[in-house]
């Protein structure tokens, strides 16, 4: 299949046969907890509860939860400045997750990482990179790790179509392959690196064609339709446990809003949003939810306001949390003693 | 003389030697219709268009080398790099080519490249964004590094820039963006490339660079109350480094302390403190101080950042606990 | 033709058609020049004229001289450490080359460069790079100058298999195919980086199939043959010119000796050195020219004669160049007075 | 103990931290079968096998990243960068993802990897390849930098690197690789991980890493010859940099001079001059001196090459100017 779109694009697989309802009702409800998640981030920052930056994934949850719920719970994960998805997917506490963004002791990282940098070692969330491309080699030794140890652990690794044209992507995808590695290679596909359309910095819309130049299998699949993720990560990781070595997935999605707090995407080209915005991948999951009968209204509602009171009160009371002390931070930097 | 921001004459700097120079092409990520992550290109696409304003693909390595080879056959590219950290995918580009390439060839060559960074912390951008950037290439021979403090050296340090037929890396700073001041647009009356005295003094010489100089200066003010005359230093080129202006300050106050936003171990305040102190070595009473950043990588909180970027009062405390 | 070995692959195209008599007689000599160069760098090594290290091109001379006789005088080269052949083939001056490699002050540049920096700006000969792939892109930088230009300059780099693994590779592969840049990759595939056979550090043996991830075009060409690859390249240098773009031509080639001084090729299977050397690609020519009768066996004789003298002259004039001076090296360094 | 050379050196320490540690996996260019560019992992490939001793792509980004996953994940990578230069094409890795990544994790991991690269001038590899490296990194919290100037130290920094939790570049120097010594294979004996005096002295400290290390010895005993006792101080771990054995020194003998193979505005050296001076400040008589490479790169010509490198000659010379 390498360098081909593949059988998973357009195929139209039902819930039911790829989730069962109550992984249905799990992938809904981690959709949601992205959605309000980000939201409340994006509220936080107007607030003025967030300084600096914070780059925000609406519209890509479904690459998040769809590929996240693939993996096993010794599986390793690297992600980028736009990390957040994966991190809840994972189940990232959310208190500790708003925290860290809030620059709070109580943050995940106790404050020095930020919202670039969300890390959690006991879910295998290795690493957050605000390098474009930086987290693939780190994947990538993870997946060193993953083979040595030979229990059939993989290693997944996002990025965004921009990334594809940095060196890191080329090595890593390169050593991955020549080490047949038990890596999954996830590009989240959403048109623009920052302000700049696709076109104007890569000479094809379809990115898949670039496994090829690895010998590496590549998929592409609707980034919007969790369903569809999901089902084609489950056959990537299956060949990466099974030994067969790494797999690229393009995933075809939309970043609904701008690349960072400061961007209001006004390089979009009139319509393309709203066209997007009637694939929302939240609205897409729903509808079929209802239509293949796995939950009815009165249950969507529920989990909808369980999750966004769950979010809001994780917020409030990482809203609460001190600020970190100030003192030496020699042993934040360094594991050994030191003899100076 | 007209006053704009530090971030407008950055861009002026740039729309004027497009105007002047056919041969300047400028190239970096999101600089074109968008203007630059930081705006410090807006306006220039739609003047100069999408060959002279060029988006780039994030593709460090490759256009920082691309810049290479246009200096070398006849063009005289600026790039911008957005955060002064993304130097680390380039590293290569401009320390093994960039650098040398001009005395590999034994001198035959020019090398006429401009790279723009914008570095430095206080803007809560955590360890990856916060850099300045500056001890990564100053010590390299054959690149020349300007670190602008003010709109004045924002303007004229890039034209220079540009001008020079040299490799010149410009280091903004990210947290100077909006500051307000005049600028010098007859050539004839720009300084010279070299540190400078920004404020006389008798007492202690503070020298200082980028986002630190403002910093300093407040120090100043703060010391003149409590009768301490501190001469303010702008370091301004980092690379040649020229001391006399320096040297001949301490000779004069006796006392030095430099303030930079870098760590203090391969910070470039211990190369001004031993010219300083090997020049001046009889002339010097007090033994120098040096605050920099703590020796850790910029934290995100808020509260963390704002203790670890030196402050007017850390700068006045150093002051005075050297008198 | 992209990510297909090109129709190029196999084709016989008569020397007359694609040379003319001069230019094979042109094309002869700058094999017999490069091979006799490089083999006097060897000797000048064992000799003690020579320090350090040095990387020689014997057995790839076809590569460099078909290559650069597509080329005009005002096209533009990079090129690596291993490139002397380049050099030569563009008529780099010997006694110049010689006297650079003896760290001679009569050298190309003083004595400043050596072995691994020959370099002439009067002949287009940009630089060689030391470092892995650091060539590609100030080539692909050349090649935005010759576009802006706009007399139909091409730019041209050559770069060895190992070097596709690396990222500046990729990120100039990607631009100059998304900025149509006329640019020629020649990627002189010699089975080994190092002392690493290609297969333990590329999933694939052929290279060609990477120029599709930039959908560019790419060919294959036998690099032991000077007129397939001419043939090859001056199409590739025809579509550069016309504005078309970039492409990437794998040139199938040997290095008869080992990576550097130091490396007795003990890694090679056995055979495989014996077998490449019966595809010598000067035996080869010779054989070719004395078979269509462009030239017969007094010609080539003579020729080769005066290609052995000249070069040993210019050595032996060489090795009489004075040592540089012990002076400052401020103005080497920098062109722009300095206020210091 | 056993006399080994340093080559000999930096091939046992791997040979041991293999049998000892099943984490531990080396990584680099040819460093199997073909037993390392500079043979320092010669024999190992046949006895460790090609998971633990793995030839790479020339991929350095790649495979340095690569080496933080498997930090991150239970495993202890050994990377042979081969030439310090090459730190270029991997210097976002290092400095940005290796060193920050235990701080921006709330100091919650640790990443034990240890970069070998082998750096200096001497052997005619011209501008591209014969940079010790040591001021590119030595300013960065979160790394460890440790300058083997003996076969001892290549090989008990080498094993010490290894076991550290946090990451280490060893910068080796390959002027060095045919040095002969002793070597000291029991740990509790080894020295502290600070500078250390190697040749007691009442008149100068001279301070050195590296290859200048053997050539300030040679300068001593040049120097003693005419009456005057230098104190030779190998600075042995640049970060973290641990001053007081230098202070100690010059406090006892009131002159400093450093030597490096390092530019000046940038070098060490300064740091050391900085340090030194300011805590020993009443105690220093004499402007302190630094001995290192011109302000340009190296030249390829040996005859150039040989003026660059701080000489023996040109150490005596500076210690006579200075006295
Ligand atoms: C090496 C590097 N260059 C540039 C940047 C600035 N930057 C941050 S995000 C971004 C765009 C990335 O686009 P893409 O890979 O498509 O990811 P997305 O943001 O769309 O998720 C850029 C250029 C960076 N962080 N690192
Ligand atoms: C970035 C970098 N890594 C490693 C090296 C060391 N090195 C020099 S040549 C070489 C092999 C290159 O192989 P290839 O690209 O096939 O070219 P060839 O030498 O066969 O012509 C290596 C690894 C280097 N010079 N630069
Ligand atoms: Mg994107
Ligand atoms: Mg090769």
């Amino acid at each position: 299949m390498a360098g081909k779109s593949s059988e998973a694009t357009g195929r139209v697989v039902s819930i039911a046969s790829v989730l069962g309802a109550a992984g249905a009702r799990t992938a809904y409800e981690k959709l949601l907890l992205i959605r309000e998640f980000e939201n409340k981030v994006y509220d936080s920052f107007v607030a003025g509860l967030v300084q600096g930056t914070t780059h925000l994934c609406q519209g890509q949850e479904a690459v998040s939860v769809g590929t996240v719920m693939a993996l096993r719970d010794d599986d390793y994960l690297t992600y980028t400045y736009r990390g957040h998805g994966p991190c809840i997917a994972r189940g990232m506490d959310l208190e500790g997750a708003f925290a860290e963004i809030f620059g709070r002791s109580t943050g995940v990282s106790g404050g020095l990482g930020g919202s670039m940098h969300l890390t959690d070692m006991q879910l295998g969330l290795l690493g957050s990179f605000a390098i474009v491309g930086a987290g693939l080699p780190v994947a990538v030794g993870a997946g060193i790790s993953a083979r040595e140890r030979g229990i059939g652990q993989v290693s997944m690794t996002w990025f965004g179509d921009g990334a594809t044209n940095i060196g890191a992507f080329h090595e890593s995808m390169n050593l991955a392959a020549v080490w047949k590695l038990p890596v999954i290679f996830v590009c989240e596909n959403n048109l623009y690196g920052e302000y700049s359309p696709i076109l104007s910095t890569t000479p094809m819309q379809d990115l898949v064609v670039r496994a090829s130049a690895y010998a590496m299998p590549g998929v592409v699949v609707d980034g919007n339709d969790v369903v569809a993720v999901l089902d084609a990560t489950r056959r990537a990781v299956a060949r990466a446990r099974a030994g067969d070595g790494p797999t690229f997935i393009e995933c075809k999605t939309y970043r609904q809003c701008g690349h960072s707090r400061s961007d209001a995407g006004k390089y979009r080209p009139p319509g393309e949003l709203d066209a997007w915005m009637e694939r929302d991948p939240i609205v897409l999951f729903r509808n079929r939810l209802l239509a293949e009968g796995l939950l009815d209204k009165a249950g969507l509602a529920a989990t909808e306001q369980r999750v966004r009171e769950e979010v809001q009160a994780a917020a409030a009371r990482a809203a609460e949390g001190p600020w970190p002390e100030v003192r030496p931070l020699h042993d934040a930097t360094y594991a050994g003693t030191l003899t100076a | 003389m007209s006053t704009i921001t530090y971030r407008e004459a950055i861009v002026r700097a740039q729309r004027e030697a497009l105007a002047a120079d056919p041969r300047v092409i400028l190239m970096g990520e999101d600089i074109g219709a968008a203007g630059g992550p930081f705006k410090t290109t807006e306006g220039l696409f739609e003047e100069f268009g999408p060959l002279r304003v060029r988006d780039t693909p994030i593709s460090e390595n490759a256009f920082v080398g691309a810049a290479m080879g246009m200096a070398l056959t006849g063009y005289r590219p600026v790039i911008e790099l957005m955060f002064a950290d993304f130097m680390g995918v380039c590293f290569d580009q401009i320390v093994n080519s960039i650098a040398k390439h001009r005395f590999m060839c034994g001198g035959k060559v020019a090398v006429p490249v401009t790279i723009r960074a914008m570095g430095g912390g206080g803007v809560r951008f955590g360890a990856q964004h916060s850099q300045t950037g500056e001890t990564w290439v100053y010590q390299f021979p054959g690149l020349k590094v300007f670190c602008p403090a003010s709109p004045a050296d924002a303007y004229l340090m890039l034209r220079q820039a540009i001008d020079d037929p040299d490799p010149v890396i410009v280091l903004e700073h990210k947290a100077m963006m909006a500051m307000k001041g005049e600028i010098q647009t007859d050539a004839g009356r720009w300084p010279a490339q070299r540190p400078q005295v920004v404020r006389p003094g008798r007492d202690v010489t503070l020298v200082a660079s980028l986002a630190m100089v403002r910093r300093a200066m407040a120090a100043a003010d703060a010391l003149a109350a409590q009768g301490i005359q501190a001469e303010v230093i702008d370091l301004r080129v980092l690379r040649p480094l020229v001391a006399e202006p320096i040297i001949d300050s301490v000779t004069r106050t006796g006392a030095l302390v430099v303030v930079e936003e870098n760590h203090e171990s391969g910070g470039w305040g211990a190369e001004i403190v031993a010219r300083a102190l090997t020049a001046a070595f009889d002339y010097i009473d007090k033994p120098p101080v040096r605050v920099t950043l703590p020796d850790w990588p910029m934290p995100y909180s808020p509260a963390l950042e704002d203790a670890a970027v030196p402050s007017v009062q850390k700068i006045v405390d150093a002051v005075l606990a050297q008198h």
